[in-house]
């Protein structure tokens, strides 16, 4: 019961901040909802028995990637940065006006209709099984398969990680005009 | 026995340690790190004697030896075996080479102390000497031509380094560099020898290439002609003698004295020349296979007499010494090639200590007048009685006075030499060996005290010379400037240790060489019985011990050598009555030689009854002050005309020949080629290809230029409309 | 509470990123689709692992994702804080150096 | 597998009587007792908290010989009462050009991370919201969106000493959390995983079994995380994107009311928190000095009298640090973070690794005693 109720929530604020990202025209107000939507996917990782990936989701994104963002988000505070018109069709010069969400809501949809074909399709390829409801222990498991079968990405994921801090710092550092 | 890693390796490793300490570390130390080396000398000192002791004093018996390898690398692929080991083989010989090293260089760096005492090259004098001291241990422990061949370099390196250690001079740099070049000549032979050795039984290892002579494997093998043993052989001795400073290769070693006198010392007596001829007694079995025997006699022989002839008229006293180093090494090639395998091992070891007390006694000299041209000292008994004794005693021993150690090792050498030339039914030619040998050994005592006179006795004739073409440029401190020497731990005392055995029973139990005169009893003649030509049947099928393993040998006694005490040889021998013969005679030409050359000296130096030599014979006394002209033959001839001629024929080749019709015939034919080409590029490429190309890009262009708009965005719709239309049209 | 479900949940999220991405001309919002879409494919990998293979590849998967996420998020808004350096915008469309 | 408070009162006799109570629904059961104690927890907590402020003013006050609040209540205890009374009925003001979403939903971001971390804080063996698998690092994961909060309360006050604030304190919060967490890695390598059951588990007994003294990686690691949590918590001398001298109030200038009690409230919380995590990773938490071979509810309790114990007495010295070391500069607060913490965080971590590895991951009380 607990389950069900915790997907319902995750599921409904995953969609529902999802949806209110693409919808608000403040910038600051997208990067909130993104961080509401990646909490409700965090909970959804919890209801597959993920409690590992859903920490580190929250680690990793409340932590790190949204803080970030807002970072970006008051560093790059131009001419154009708060939108003066608060409903969706209106004159917006960064966020998008009605012909560019009309290209991408039709675009989406085209893709949503291809997709909705394909899990038709892919559910018949991969039936879904019975299994027990719960991995047991998954940090010590995960902790064997990164050292195991998967060190070669692992390692080279440490190799991104630090060319990536060692990238952002040499792009973004100031310079002398 | 309970020999492990921990046990042998201090050896090497405490004066390597010393270096690398003192080479990045010395100038921080206190009196820039020398103590440290000298330390490190006598850690080695302490392990090495440990061995000795075992060795001798009955643990083991006379055939008994330490092999233990570990791999170093390993390359073998498949079934080729390329794979080289490393390790230590210790046998009698090994022992007491390693304790006289040990013992001789510790006593050099502690007179060094002093010697080098501020002077402003002194921290790295001592960087410089545990290297070349922990290089020549290495090489007596190294079981292997390979090891023993890095060895060889480094000390090669390390004299580089010693001789031309006071940089500023022109001439210690060109000293250094004729050091380094002339070795190198033997160097290589010693390198060819090797791989003539390697591609035929696949190893270097001492004990392999025993067991293989053992088993005939040389049998029917030729290199370019000759067969394989003479060739590996005659190149492994010429290395020794260029590293022995054999005739012809002798032009380095009266130049390395342009070095500090201690580290002449450390060249001259313990470790750089007794190379040469440790390699030569190490593959001495080679040497017999290949019948090389004669050859090495006769290099010996020249040596030992033409150097002995031109240490008559040096008149500096380490040019004296360095000439009298290159007779006796000549002496010990005598004993190698006439088969006096014991014998040539022992004036090794004498000569060792006296030369290197001679040497520091000279370097004692020197440091206390700054003076080292001997018609500018006399009469320094007087100051420096402990030096003087010290010298006196060298002195006699070089000379081969009886009851003195070099009487004791050269007197065997030249007995056999005796045999070997006149009663042995060998090529009558032969006898230019003991002939050339006796004339050397009267020369010997002649000039030996003609040094002694000239330094230490007459009147003092400092005060009135006044020339200043010597180099340390000191005129102002002239003779009341010396003081009378006391008895210093650094400076004296370590000639006196060495002093003491220049006495002949520590060597030999008998007071003569030979077996006259017996003193003490069969036990002192510990170093007869324990060195001996190795045996290489012993060493057939002889299993390897790895590295880290104690040894599994018993500790039991095993059977000891014959030794025969008349002969000298191992074994019994047919010509005992004929040997027996040629020791008696040589022993008493020997001494009488010895003492007449002395009264010679007597004569010419302090009686003055007979006038020097240079008024007797002028001319040849120029050629001798010219070191029979070697120098300049080298120099003037083979370089001068030799290769520079090669050099002029090379470059009238290359300039008539290639650069006229190669390289100008073919700048014609690239002219006309270019020609050709031109037309090709501009008709066919650049109109065609170039210029069609570029239309047919335009066209594509008006297309491109819509998709390709820049608006990334609008690449999304793109991406997804074609992912989009994929999964429709595939139909999955 | 099945796959079908977590797919479409997951189909969802990656059309809305697309949207996102699609019609905003902020680049910062552009990164937050791309986020949204790297979410996306990330819960397929864990829903996967539960329902139809039961072993914990797919975490791995996902954590791999949220990793190069980070970098990602990392070097883009690097780039992005210089390009409003340079540009003194952040407009997408204002990104044509390379076009002439 | 996780234990909860639910599978852990499971196993007392009470239980089935209360099973039988709700008409054997276990679901309604479980979800009625963990409303209860997160009720009690919460309650604790704001108490705590509210009794912190009143601390942190004695002791201050002691500090600087003063006498501090003594009006309300015996010694003035009941000082936070009334402040708290003060705060609820003050006008909630809130400026006119501010983000209003993100002016509301600040405080409250504040608030969820703290009290969520409060779920998986082990007041004893048994009495444990939670014991995730992941515990630790639930804890660290979701205390970070109090870094969030900050930098919205920042922003949305549309004012510049707000904005600083946030700024200073969104940047010092992700920066110390990272010597913070390998501090904390380090002690998940020693004690094999990341639940508190497992960190307790493994410190039971005499103070000698205590992480700290497990070997001078570790005991190095704890002033680390103590220092790091210090700054994460915008503690002084860390207080930088509060400092009143420089920035009036940093981010919550523009808060009143119970708005700012939040924050407050939220700050005092979340030093109790990290306190208590600190006895519990270093410390021994609510281990009984003792071992015993049963489990009853009183000796929960004195474990929980204990745990509470270890953490009020790091509470202590968190107050006394402020009223002791003046403020850093904001550049001294950065070099700390990143060129002393961290460096000697990795340095701890590859410590007790490389300890672990040679020495079969025994502490040094058992290698001394030469045992199990």
């Amino acid at each position: 019961m607990f389950v069900q109720l915790l997907f319902l929530l995750s599921a409904s604020l995953t969609i529902g901040c999802a949806i209110a990202v693409a919808v608000t025209k403040n910038i600051m107000h997208s990067c909130i909802f993104l961080l509401g939507s990646l909490i409700g996917i965090a909970g959804l990782y919890a209801t597959l028995g993920a409690d590992f990936v859903a920490v580190t989701q929250i680690m990793v994104y409340v932590g790190g990637i949204v803080i970030l963002m807002l970072f970006a988000v008051m560093l790059t505070g131009g001419k154009d940065f708060v939108s003066r018109a608060q409903n969706l069709l209106g004159l917006a010069p960064s966020m998008g006006n009605k012909w560019t969400y009309g290209v991408g809501l039709s675009v989406g949809l085209v893709f949503l209709l291809t997709n909705v074909k394909l899990i038709l399709s892919i559910s018949e390829y991969f039936p879904e099984k019975k299994f027990g409801n719960e991995f047991p222990s998954t940090v010590t498991q995960i902790g064997h398969l990164l050292v195991k079968d998967h060190v070669l990405a692992f390692e080279l994921s440490s190799v991104l990680l630090l060319g990536a801090l060692v990238g952002a710092a040499i792009i973004a550092r100031p310079r002398k005009q | 026995m309970e020999y492990t890693v921990g046990s042998i390796a201090p050896i090497f490793l405490a004066p390597v340690i010393a270096f690398v300490i003192n080479a990045f570390f010395g100038r921080k130390l206190p009196r820039q790190g020398d103590w440290l080396a000298t330390l490190s000398i006598f850690i080695s000192f302490i392990f090495s004697a440990r061995i000795f002791g075992d060795f001798v004093f009955g643990k083991f018996a006379t055939d008994y030896f330490i092999h233990k390898t570990f791999t170093w690398f390993d390359l073998s692929y498949g079934s080729n075996i390329w794979k080289v080991d490393m390790g230590v083989y210790i046998d009698n010989m090994a022992a007491i080479m390693l304790l006289m090293v040990s013992g001789v260089a510790f006593l050099i760096h502690l007179f060094s102390t002093w010697y080098m005492d501020h002077d402003e090259k002194h921290g790295r004098f001592f960087v410089f000497l545990p290297l070349f001291t922990s290089a020549m241990l290495g090489l007596v422990l190294s079981d292997n031509l390979f090891s023993l061949f890095i060895f060889w370099e480094v000390m090669g390196f390390c004299s580089y380094s010693l001789i031309g250690i006071y940089n500023k001079k022109e001439k210690a740099g060109d000293a250094s560099l004729k050091a380094f070049m002339t070795t190198r000549v033997g160097d290589v032979f010693l390198l060819l020898g090797m791989v003539a050795i390697w591609m035929v039984i696949g190893s270097v290892s001492y004990v392999d290439i025993y067991a293989a002579i053992a088993e005939g494997k040389f049998a029917g093998q030729t290199v370019i002609g000759i067969s394989l043993a003479t060739f590996s052989g005659l190149c492994i001795f010429l290395g020794g003698m260029g590293k022995s400073a054999q005739f012809p290769l002798h032009v380095w070693l009266p130049d390395a004295m342009m070095g500090p006198t201690p580290g002449s010392a450390l060249i001259h007596a313990a470790t750089m020349v007794a190379a040469g001829v440790y390699l030569s007694l190490r593959m001495y079995p080679l040497m017999v296979l290949g019948d090389l025997t004669w050859f090495i006699a006769v290099t010996g022989a020249i040596t030992a007499f033409i150097a002995a002839t031109i240490a008559l008229v040096q008149t500096d006293i380490k040019a004296v010494l360095a000439f009298s180093t290159i007779s006796q090494l000549g002496y010990m090639m005598i004993g190698v090639g006439v088969g006096s395998y014991n014998a040539a091992f022992m004036h090794l070891i004498t000569h060792a200590i006296f030369k290197a007390c001679l040497f520091l006694s000279a370097g004692s000299v020197i440091h206390s007048i700054h003076e080292q041209e001997m018609p500018k000292m006399g009469g320094l008994r007087k100051y420096l009685p402990y030096t003087h004794f010290a010298m006196m005693c060298c002195t006699l021993a070089i000379a081969g006075i009886p009851f003195f150690s070099g009487f004791v090792s050269k007197d065997r050498i030249l007995g056999d030499a005796l045999y070997y030339g006149f009663m042995s039914g060998q090529n009558p030619l032969l006898a230019i060996v003991p002939i050339l040998g006796f004339a050397g050994a009267g020369l010997t005592a002649f000039y030996m005290f003609r040094m002694m006179f000239l330094t230490f006795y007459g009147e003092n004739r400092m005060s009135h010379h006044h020339d200043d073409h010597h180099g340390h440029g000191h005129d102002d401190h002239h003779g009341h400037e010396i003081h009378h020497e006391h008895l210093s731990p650094r400076q004296n005392v370590p000639l006196l240790i060495l002093s003491v055995f220049t006495l002949g029973f520590w060597f030999a139990g008998t007071l003569t060489g030979q077996s006259f005169g017996k003193v003490f009893g069969e036990k002192t003649e510990w170093f007869k019985i324990l060195v001996e030509a190795p045996k290489v049947e012993k060493f057939v099928n002889q299993s390897r011990e790895q590295f880290g393993t104690t040894d599994t040998k018993p500790s039991v006694e095993l059977p000891k050598a014959i030794y025969e005490h008349q002969t000298g040889y191992a074994g019994p021998n047919p010509d005992d009555h004929k040997i027996h013969t040629a020791h008696t005679i040589g022993a008493i030409a020997s001494i009488i030689i010895a003492f007449s050359g002395v009264f010679l000296a007597f004569l010419m130096y302090i009686k003055k009854s007979v006038k020097p030599l240079a008024d007797i014979f002028p001319a040849y006394t120029e050629t001798l002050k010219n070191r029979y002209y070697f120098d300049n033959l080298y120099v003037d001839v083979i370089i001068k005309k030799g290769l520079l001629t090669l050099n002029q024929a090379l470059s009238r080749f290359d300039m008539g020949v290639y650069d006229r019709f190669a390289v100008d015939g073919w700048a014609t034919v690239n002219r006309w080629a270019f020609k050709a080409s031109k037309w090709f590029d501009n008709v066919v490429v650049d109109a065609i290809g170039v210029d069609g190309t570029g239309v047919a890009v335009n066209l594509f262009n008006l297309v491109l230029r819509i998709v390709q708009s820049g608006k990334i965005q609008f690449y999304f719709v793109i991406l997804i409309t074609v992912l989009a239309s994929y999964i429709w049209t595939l139909n999955i | 509470m099945s796959l079908t479900s977590y797919l479409l949940i997951s189909l969802v999220l990656f059309v809305i990123g697309l949207v996102v991405m699609i019609s905003r001309k902020n680049i910062v919002a552009i990164l937050l689709g791309i986020e949204l879409i790297l979410n996306a494919a990330a819960l397929n990998f864990v829903a996967y692992s539960r329902f139809v293979t039961n072993n914990l590849d797919g975490h791995v998967f996902s954590l791999f994702i949220i990793v190069v996420a980070a970098a990602e998020a990392a070097v883009g808004l690097a780039i992005v804080i210089r390009f409003f350096q340079i540009k003194e915008t952040i407009h997408i469309d204002e990104a044509t150096q390379l076009r002439n | 597998m996780n234990q909860t408070l639910v599978s852990y009162l499971s196993q007392y006799e009470f239980f089935d009587v209360l099973l039988s109570l709700f008409g054997k629904n276990e679901g309604l059961l479980a979800f009625t007792i963990y409303l209860v104690f997160a009720g009690i927890i919460v309650g604790l907590c704001a108490t705590i908290g509210g009794l912190g402020t009143y601390a942190e003013r004695k002791i201050s006050a002691d500090i600087q010989q003063r006498i501090g609040p003594n009006r309300v209540g015996p010694y003035g205890i009941l000082q936070f009462l009334a402040d708290g009374v003060k705060m609820i009925t003050k006008e909630d003001i809130m400026p006119f050009t501010a983000d209003k979403f993100l002016f509301y939903l600040a405080p409250m971001l504040a608030l969820i991370g703290v009290f969520s971390t409060l779920a998986v804080l082990p007041w004893s063996n048994g009495f444990i919201m939670a014991d995730l698998n992941v515990g630790i690092f639930y804890l660290i994961a979701i205390s970070s969106l109090v870094g969030v909060s900050v930098f919205l309360g920042g922003y949305a006050s549309n004012s510049k000493w707000s904005m600083l604030g946030g700024l200073r304190g969104a940047s010092q919060i992700i920066s110390y959390e990272i010597p913070v967490t390998i501090s904390i890695l380090s002690i998940t390598l020693l004690a094999g995983g990341m639940s508190f059951g497992t960190i307790l588990g493994q410190q039971e007994g005499a103070p000698v079994h205590w992480f700290l003294f497990h070997n001078p990686f570790a005991f190095i690691a704890f002033f680390v995380y103590f220092v790091g949590a210090l700054a994460e918590t915008n503690r002084a001398p860390f207080d930088l994107p509060e400092a009143e001298s420089e920035l009036v109030s940093g981010y919550h200038t523009e808060y009143t009311g119970m708005r700012f009690g939040f924050f407050a409230l939220a700050e005092y919380i979340e030093v109790f928190v990290v306190c208590g995590v600190g006895s519990a990773l270093f410390l021994g938490g609510g281990n009984l000095p003792f071992s015993t071979t049963f489990d009853i509810i009183p000796l929960q309790l004195v474990q929980v009298v204990i745990f509470m114990t270890k953490t009020l007495l790091l509470y202590y010295v968190v107050i006394w640090v402020r009223w002791t070391f003046p403020r850093l500069r904001v550049d001294q607060l950065m070099s700390i973070c990143w060129k002393y913490l961290t460096p000697i965080a990795i340095f701890n971590l590859v410590g007790n690794a490389v300890w672990v590895v040679v020495f079969h991951g025994k502490s040094i009380a058992e290698l001394l005693s030469g045992g199990h």
